[in-house]
């Protein structure tokens, strides 16, 4: 029994000297630090394992308080709870904010655009665009190389070979804005994701006077201005011979696509529309499969995601 | 010539890592960039040292004394713990600069095995107290020599575009397997 | 052995096909059109407008700051207009379209071919004159002139290098220049020393050209203080750190220009204009081009004026051949694809290279199998391989660090990789942005 | 014009050096060995080859095509050096199954798993012959008898290395000079004269072969002269120091697969330093622990583990040993 | 959470091994054999239970400073206590873990659990959360063990599948254990993803 | 946490006291439990190696043993084997130093004329699947492999060494280190037995 006796004599004895010892060693070289840290290394499982990539938990507590955005961090332990708990303490709670999604503003495809030379660079948009004005007369458009779709994070772009142009998924899309950065002719802007997803844009980024544009590209925007004068909302604006419509001023009336003579304004997820009969082909090609000029010419069109009838996207 | 021994054995030819799987979870987790695997190299090399004497007289001087060498784990690793606390405060107030260096990977030392595992293997292996520093600080350099070279050979695979299910780990575990490979060409040397 | 420059170089095949072709003088056109950025620096601002009248030599649009050059009209006719054409990179640039009109020069033009040795004009008054002409670096880089010769407070000048080297393959249009006005550009050298205040000169040769080592070296013995120095062939000797390194063995530091070890260094071309603009009172609306291309009927050198169209100096040339797959403005190493030849030549317009396609596809860029040739090669001690990797990546940080700025894109890591990769395409894209970066931080 | 011009950035013209063109100038570079080794060791040195490029191609076919669902990229020609580096490295006598097992591991663990060509960090024809190695000790130990030798040092069926007939006689403490006399010459053993694994044995076509790859500059100086430089400055010293325990540096260097190593897989690309300073700070890490190994170690060769030791140095070196850059003041 | 949930998470989602990546030294070093992995495995999880049960009991009135010497404490009296009981009834076992035991105390598992779970869960979904982890660690082990005998002698827990003349020595060595491990995970994340 | 003690001197003291408290009186509780069965596992591992190497016995051979120092670390353990008091064989714990990968721990059964009876490897480092095979090497149960065996040889009659020494025993297929090893271990143990033995003798004579 005496064994007893001494091993608890002794382990007692060992841990209380321990904590006395550091308790008072904490008081005396107590060091000011961020009170989040200690709050969020709280929050955190304190297995200390590295499996986070720092050096323990507090280390890793240290980088979250400094990070700007917590998006790219996380403890393997804990999981997601834990760093939507971080998320809290740090304030990094997403906003809710007016869903938007990257929306492609060039329809120069191949068959709009013809190619007056072809690129044999590195297979780099910016590489191109920093060379010269890309392979059709169009200075303004899309490259085709792609380099939106390898930004993208979340599989929501694919490049289309028969258009040259890359295609977002909307439904994938998180509106993270990569792709916007990483397009070096800032072709894709995030919009208003609109009521079931419908919106009206002006699809060409083109600023050359209408002839030249024109001669580049079929669909281009030529700065005639109709749609100007036809918006009873003032939404458009015309600037270097490009119109742009304020999505926060749009009402989705649709009357500017009717005008526009060369069908650079698109119109996305709307139902068919009775009237006006008159085939513009050229349009039909980035407009959904719904529409009923699409049927026209249905085997060009590019696949694009059926997403009139989603009834998954926010309905404002 | 023991102690040249010992040192060659644990740098190198039972390197703690890659031949007796001691501090895997560090090895694997601090090792994305050489200068962070420098800074806990250092850090292990530190504790790991002062861990061994601690725990070598305590070893020495209660538990045998006693007879109560069945509480070798649970004494461990209470006076690793709290050793390590105790550095990490008194070296964050003492050396500011040392502690950015050092002290951020105090705190995943305690868990590491390598440091309880060291101090139980010199009790295990009989040394004697300045065999123990010895065998202590080489094992910690082995530690160091692997986490050095391993991370290297990371920075390396990050620029490259690695097969899909191969990135990440898989692909840290089976670099280390092969490092482990190549350190078995010094088997026998001691 | 001969002098050449410390580290990497290539030796790429020379073709120097039009060596032996004497300059001609191309036929003025009907209409020029002369763009308002020729040079290094911020674009001169027309003084001429729709209409108006000039003569060959006429200030048609000065200078806007330090930085920049003045353009003068190449022809004698009437402003057609002022507009947005098409430049070499298709991008829209702003131009002076001129439709000419007979050949008449300005006054002050001395029009005589007599060689004028003797220089009146002083230090102050022969910069004056360079920046008045127009003048910029014919070498390629066309930086302004009179700025390289303004030494900054401070910094000494004691030796001017000439560069000769013309190591581009292909071009020959400077070695031409020197077998032709050997004197002229003597003269010029000559003036420029005494622009820098220095009595050293060296004109480095690449040894490819024995002709005009000897002719030079002969006529060198009449000027004080020039010396003719050859060197052995290897790309790019031409670069002005590389031409530095293996005329006087000083190695430019990092981020430093040639003046940092005392030089200044000045294309042949240069000296030429620098001649005719303080002897003859003649600006910079001409100069020599070599138009070639193993398919072409007749490689040869040309004097033309500025704004003349790409496209007659081809016809002139015998034609665009069947088989042109790239129309290269400037030599294969350095030189800029042009999209059409519907652009017009300019000051920086040294050649016209039309390779045959299959000579001209890239081959498919393959996985690097870390063989260091790009390394071994790069004349700036640089790893191209790992530069294109950290610039794909985004690395900014460590391309700054692993000295991507050094980079004088001379392509000799593209052109000598083995598995065919862009190495040069993506280092480029990774200087501009830590240019950027660099710029942004100041 | 009937197609549209080209444009692209500078340069616009290329060497017209090709991966291929460097791989098949290796392959060329090897045939001497090649050949010295089939006359040595006749059918089974042709077989043994013949399986290891064989499987090597499959194996590199397969994974690409279904595992990393890439075009697979065969023709490059650096799995047919990997399978000849990998029959060079192992007794000529070796069971097919296991030289399919070597090839594996060496074409799916040492290459594929990175990602093909370029990608890999270790030599993967010594990751294979490592491998085997350590499974199949006996098998990968057992050297067959080259044709036509009668030295007496041989068991009934196989014979051991040089190396490791020395290794043997040490440990159980005979001198030096005393088993001197059981190994060949140095002439036989640059003929190839004596027991060892395909590749190895004729250093006079190895030695061929460097010449080869240095005048196509298909590799440079610098690893070779560093290993062997290294080897015979290190294991001259320890002769010196005692001549009964330690061979002399000629033997060290035609023995074993020390120039094998040392010309045909320490100098591949992928695995050695960029920088002619990393070249030779490799180079002389291969020689010390080459000795090392083999002196001190229980492994009687030591120059496969050498390499890959430093195989995993490489991605230091390269981060820290920079080429001089222009400019750079000299120190 | 339900209980359900709790239990099962451990096996596959957030399997300390193959997907946290966690207690990897016992993982690799006694794996050389199927059996030696089940008995890590078995001792780990008695640890883990009983850990998280008596931590998730006494949790609350253990002031912060003090949380995590008090929780070593706990973890390392069950890991002695597992150790005694083992070198009493399953001596074989106990020699050929050998230094691994004392170790489980530092294992990340363990006390990541105590911290992440045990201390904040009541005393059933802590038995329960524990049980799942330790069963999926131990499968884990008896996985790469399996995997690791087979391949190095051609046995699974001492049964011959193949003889051991075509054994991979290296597998039952230090190379070998990394090497199955990492095509393991690969094979899992690849599996996962499909 | 509701309920959640604060962190104040007296409260950590007392909690880590408490719980070092329980975890203690729980050790040693433990330790007192399985003290026996953990001593009585190692007996019988002991008697049980015994049993393997010696002809069938009735004694308790760890009472009778007897401890002959090797070298200043080391000791060898000797086990006489007794059936109805007569000496049957003794079981010898020896040792090698020369193992490949260090000490090789081999009880060793002899006869009483030095034959081998029979041999257990107790403890090793050798690598596995190679020094590893020395468990059954040396008892090979095909009659082809005889030349391998060490059972019913007696190391005083042959040339206890490797074949490849010149010797009558066939090493380890590629570890004849450790074959070099094992014979070493159980010469050591031979030598020190008879010794032993014929100092019994000649003491039993007198
Ligand atoms: C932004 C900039 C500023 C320069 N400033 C000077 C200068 O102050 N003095 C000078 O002699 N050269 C100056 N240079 C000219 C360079 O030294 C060099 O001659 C020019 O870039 C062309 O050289 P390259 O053709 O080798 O690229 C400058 C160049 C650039 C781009
Ligand atoms: C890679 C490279 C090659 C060059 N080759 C030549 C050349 O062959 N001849 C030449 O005059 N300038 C060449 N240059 C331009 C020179 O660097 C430098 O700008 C020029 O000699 C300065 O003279 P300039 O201002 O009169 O043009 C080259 C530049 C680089 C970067
Ligand atoms: C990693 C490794 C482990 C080895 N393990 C052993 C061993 O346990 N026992 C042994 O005798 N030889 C072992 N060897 C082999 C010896 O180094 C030596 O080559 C062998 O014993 C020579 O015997 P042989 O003449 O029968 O081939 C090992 C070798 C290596 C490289
Ligand atoms: C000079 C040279 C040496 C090579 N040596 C080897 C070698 O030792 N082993 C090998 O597997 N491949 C070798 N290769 C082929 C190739 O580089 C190798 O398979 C890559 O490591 C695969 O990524 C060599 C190639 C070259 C050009
Ligand atoms: S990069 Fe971001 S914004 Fe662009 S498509 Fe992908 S998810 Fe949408
Ligand atoms: S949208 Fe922009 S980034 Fe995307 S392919 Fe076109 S040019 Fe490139
Ligand atoms: S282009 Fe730049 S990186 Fe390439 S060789 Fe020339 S200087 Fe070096
Ligand atoms: S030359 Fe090409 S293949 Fe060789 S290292 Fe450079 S980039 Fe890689
Ligand atoms: S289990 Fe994590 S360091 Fe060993």
């Amino acid at each position: 029994m005496s064994i007893i006796v001494i091993t608890i004599l002794a382990l007692c004895a060992i841990g209380v000297t321990a904590a006395i010892i550091l308790f008072f060693v904490a008081q005396k070289f107590k060091v000011y630090e961020d009170p989040r840290i200690d709050e969020v290394e709280e929050a955190l499982p304190a297995a200390n394992c590295g499996g986070c990539g720092y050096p323990g938990c507090r280390g890793f507590a240290e980088a979250l308080v400094k990070a700007d955005n917590i998006d790219n961090f996380l403890c393997p332990v804990g999981g997601a709870p834990v760093m939507s708990h971080v998320g809290a303490i740090l304030g990094h709670e997403v906003k809710a904010a007016e869903p938007t999604v990257a929306v492609l503003r060039c329809n120069g495809t191949c068959e709009n655009r013809p190619k007056t030379n072809q690129y044999d660079g590195a297979p780099s948009c910016t590489i191109a665009a920093s060379l010269y004005s890309g392979e059709t007369g169009c200075q303004f458009g899309c490259l085709g190389l792609g380099e939106c779709v390898d930004a993208c994070n979340f599989d929501a772009m694919y490049m289309d070979k028969e258009t040259g142009l890359p295609v977002i998924i909307e439904d994938k899309c998180v509106s993270c804005g990569a792709c916007v950065k990483a397009c070096p002719n800032h072709i894709i802007e995030l919009r208003k994701k609109g009521p079931k997803s419908r919106r009206v844009f002006v699809s060409c980024v083109n600023k050359d006077k209408g002839a030249i544009a024109k001669k580049a590209c079929d669909v281009a925007c030529i700065g005639c201005g109709k749609c100007v004068k036809e918006c009873p909302f003032d939404a458009i604006t015309l600037e270097n011979n490009l119109a742009y419509i304020d999505y926060n001023k749009c009402k989705l009336c649709r009357k500017c696509v009717i005008v526009c003579p060369t069908n650079a304004i698109h119109e996305l997820n709307f139902p068919p529309r009775k009237e006006k009969p008159t085939e513009k082909p050229t349009a039909a090609s980035v407009k959904p499969v719904a529409a009923p000029k699409a049927e026209v010419k249905a085997e060009e069109a590019p696949k694009i995601e059926p997403t009139a009838n989603d009834d998954t996207t926010e309905n404002k | 010539m023991n102690y040249i021994i010992i040192i060659i054995s644990a740098i190198f030819v039972n390197n703690v890592v890659l031949a007796q799987f001691l501090g895997i979870c560090p090895f694997l987790g601090v090792s994305k960039k050489v200068s962070t695997a420098v800074g806990m190299s250092s850090a292990v090399t530190f504790v790991m040292i002062l861990a061994t004497i601690v725990t070598y007289l305590l070893q020495k001087l209660v538990l045998d004394p006693f007879g109560i060498g069945f509480m070798q784990t649970i004494t461990f690793i209470l006076i690793i713990a709290a050793l390590v606390q105790l550095v990490e405060i008194i070296l964050k107030k003492v050396s500011p600069a040392l502690y950015q260096a050092l002290g951020v990977f105090l705190p995943l030392i305690t868990t590491n095995c390598a440091i309880l595992g060291v101090a139980i293997l010199t009790i295990q292996k009989d040394y004697d107290l300045l065999e123990a520093v010895v065998f202590s600080g080489s094992t910690a350099i082995g530690f160091g020599l692997a986490l050095v070279i391993f991370a290297g050979l990371r920075e390396h695979l990050d620029l490259v575009d690695l097969p899909k299910g191969i990135k990440g780990t898989p692909a840290a575990l089976i670099v280390a397997g092969l490092l482990a490979m190549a350190f078995m060409g010094f088997s026998g040397i001691v | 052995m001969l002098k050449t420059f410390s580290l990497g170089g290539i030796h790429p095949a020379e073709n120097k096909l039009s060596a032996s072709s004497a300059i001609q003088v191309l036929p003025i056109p009907e209409t020029v059109s002369i763009p308002i950025s020729q040079h290094i620096g911020a674009p001169a601002t027309p003084v001429v407008k729709k209409n108006d009248e000039v003569k060959v030599g006429q200030l048609i649009a000065k200078s806007s700051g330090f930085v920049s050059a003045n353009i003068h009209s190449s022809v004698s006719g009437t402003v057609f207009k002022v507009d947005d054409i098409m430049d070499a990179s298709g991008f829209r640039r702003t131009s002076i379209i001129i439709k000419v009109d007979g050949d008449e020069w300005m006054e002050t033009i001395d029009r005589s071919e007599d060689l004028v040795k003797e220089i009146s004009a002083g230090k102050e008054e022969i910069i004056k004159k360079i920046a008045e002409a127009g003048i910029v670096g014919l070498g390629g880089a066309t930086f302004p002139a009179h700025v390289k010769l303004s030494v900054p407070p401070g910094k000494t000048a004691e030796v001017l290098i000439i560069n000769a080297v013309e190591c581009e393959p292909y071009l020959t249009s400077d070695h031409r220049v020197m077998l032709e006005k050997g004197d002229e550009v003597l003269v010029g050298t000559q003036i420029l020393m005494k622009a820098l205040g220095v009595d050293r000169a060296i004109v480095g040769i690449e040894n490819n050209k024995p002709d005009a080592i000897a002719h030079l070296t002969k006529l060198a013995g009449n000027y004080k203080g020039i010396e003719i120095c050859p060197l052995k062939t290897q790309y790019p000797q031409g670069g002005e750190k590389q031409l530095i390194s293996a005329t006087i063995k000083r190695e430019i530091p990092s981020g430093a220009l040639p003046i940092e070890v005392g030089a200044v260094v000045q294309n042949v071309g240069t000296a030429l204009a620098v001649y005719e603009a303080v002897q003859k009172n003649k600006p910079l609306f001409e100069r020599v081009a070599t138009i070639t291309g193993k398919s072409l009927k007749n490689p040869s050198n040309w004097k033309f004026r500025i704004g003349t169209p790409v496209k007659d100096l081809i016809d002139a040339a015998g034609g665009l051949p069947e088989d042109t797959g790239k129309i290269v403005g400037g030599g294969p190493m350095m030189g800029k694809a042009l999209t059409t030849v519907d652009v017009p030549l300019t000051k920086g317009s040294s050649g016209l290279l039309l390779l045959p396609r299959e000579e001209a596809v890239r081959k498919e860029s393959k996985p690097c199998i870390r063989c260091g040739k790009c390394v071994s090669v790069c004349p700036m001690g640089l790893e191209p391989f790992l530069l294109m990797v950290l610039a794909d990546k985004k690395a900014y940080e460590r391309l700054e660090s692993d000295a991507v700025m050094d980079c004088i894109e001379c392509g000799s890591c593209s052109f000598t990789c083995p598995a065919n990769r862009p190495l040069l395409d993506y280092i480029r894209l990774g200087k501009g942005k830590v240019g950027q970066i660099m710029r942004s931080r100041k | 014009m009937n197609t549209k011009v080209l444009v692209a950035p500078s340069p616009h013209v290329h060497s017209g050096d090709s991966i291929q063109k460097n791989m098949y100038g290796v392959v060329f570079a090897m045939l001497p060995a090649l050949v010295f080794s089939f006359v040595y060791f006749g059918m089974g040195a042709i077989i043994v080859t013949l399986t290891a490029v064989a499987s090597c191609y499959l194996f590199e076919f397969l994974i690409s095509k279904y595992l990393l669902k890439k075009v697979p990229t065969i023709t490059d020609g650096s799995a047919l050096i990997t399978g000849i580096l990998l029959a060079f490295n192992v007794p000529a006598n070796l069971p097919i199954w296991i030289i399919l097992i070597g090839a594996l591991v060496a074409i799916g663990i040492g290459k594929m798993t990175f990602g093909g060509l370029g990608n890999n960090v270790f030599n993967p024809a010594l990751v294979g012959r490592v491998f085997l190695l350590i499974s199949f000790p006996v098998q990968m130990t057992s050297w067959p008898k080259p044709l036509g030798f009668d030295t007496a040092y041989f068991d009934a069926q196989t014979g051991a290395t040089p190396l490791a007939l020395i290794k043997e006689g040490l440990k159980k403490g005979e001198p030096l000079s005393q088993l001197m006399h059981d190994v060949p010459g140095n002439m036989d053993l640059l003929m190839g004269n004596m027991g060892g694994s395909m590749g190895e044995v004729a250093g006079i076509a190895l030695l061929l072969g460097l010449a080869y790859m240095l005048f196509k500059k298909i590799i440079t100086w610098h690893i070779p002269v560093a290993v062997l430089g290294t080897v015979a400055v290190f294991s001259g010293i320890l002769h010196m120091s005692n001549p009964e325990a330690y061979a002399g540096p000629l033997f060290h260097i035609l023995t074993g697969g020390l120039l094998l190593g040392a010309i045909f897989m320490a100098t591949d690309y992928v695995t050695s330093p960029m920088s002619n300073k990393g070249m030779i700070i490799y180079g002389i890490g291969i020689g010390l622990l080459t000795v090392i190994i083999r002196v001190f170690g229980a492994y009687p060769e030591g120059v496969s583990f050498a390499i890959l030791i430093m195989n995993a140095f490489v991605p230091l070196i390269n981060v820290y040993v920079k080429p001089k850059r222009f400019g750079e003041k000299r120190k | 959470m339900s209980n359900i949930q709790n239990f099962t998470k451990g096996l596959i989602k957030e399997n300390p091994i193959f997907v946290l990546l966690l207690g990897m030294c016992p993982t690799l070093g006694v794996t050389s054999s199927a059996i030696n992995g089940l008995g890590m495995g078995l001792a780990t999880s008695f640890v883990l239970i009983m850990s998280n049960m008596v931590i998730s009991m006494v949790s609350s009135q253990i002031p912060e400073k003090v949380k995590i010497p008090s929780f070593i404490v706990i973890i390392a009296a069950f890991v002695t206590i597992i150790s005694f009981l083992m070198e009493a009834y399953t001596p074989a076992l106990h020699a050929q873990l050998g230094v691994f035991i004392p170790l489980i105390v530092v294992n990340c598992i363990v006390l990541g659990r105590a911290e992440a779970f045990a201390s904040k869960n009541k005393i059933l979904p802590s038995i329960l959360d524990g049980a799942g982890m330790g069963l999926g660690f131990s499968m884990a082990l008896t996985l790469l063990g399996s995997v690791r005998e087979l391949l190095g002698s051609g046995k699974v827990f001492g049964i011959s599948i193949f003889s051991d003349n075509y054994g991979m020595l290296i597998f039952v060595l230090a190379p070998g254990a990394f090497i199955a491990l990492g095509y393991l995970i690969a094979i899992i994340n690849r599996i996962k993803k499909a | 946490m509701a309920g959640k003690k604060e962190s104040t001197f007296t409260n950590m003291v007392l909690v880590l006291f408490v719980i070092t408290l329980i975890a203690s009186a729980a050790l040693g509780a433990v330790y007192e439990i399985t003290k026996e069965p953990i001593a009585k596992a190692k007996l019988a591992k002991k008697l049980n190696a015994i049993k393997e190497v010696v002809p069938e016995f009735n004694n308790n051979p760890s009472d009778e043993m007897y401890k002959v120092g090797l070298n200043e670390k080391d000791t060898l353990e000797f086990y006489p084997a007794k059936k109805d008091g007569i000496l049957v064989g003794t079981a010898v714990k020896t040792l090698t130093t020369k193992g490949f990968g260090g000490n090789v721990w081999i009880m060793v059964g002899f006869e009483p004329d030095g034959t081998i009876h029979n041999y257990s490897i107790l403890e090793h480092t050798e690598t596995p699947g190679l020094g590893t095979k020395m468990v059954s090497w040396f008892k090979p149960t095909e009659p082809s492999r005889e030349k391998s065996s060490v059972i019913n040889k007696n190391p005083g009659s042959i040339n206890f060494t490797v074949s490849k020494d010149g010797g009558d025993i066939d090493a380890i297929t590629a570890a004849t280190i450790s074959s070099r090893a094992f014979l070493d271990a159980i010469k050591t143990g031979y030598d020190e037995y008879m010794k032993k033995n014929n100092n019994k003798e000649e003491i039993s004579n007198e």
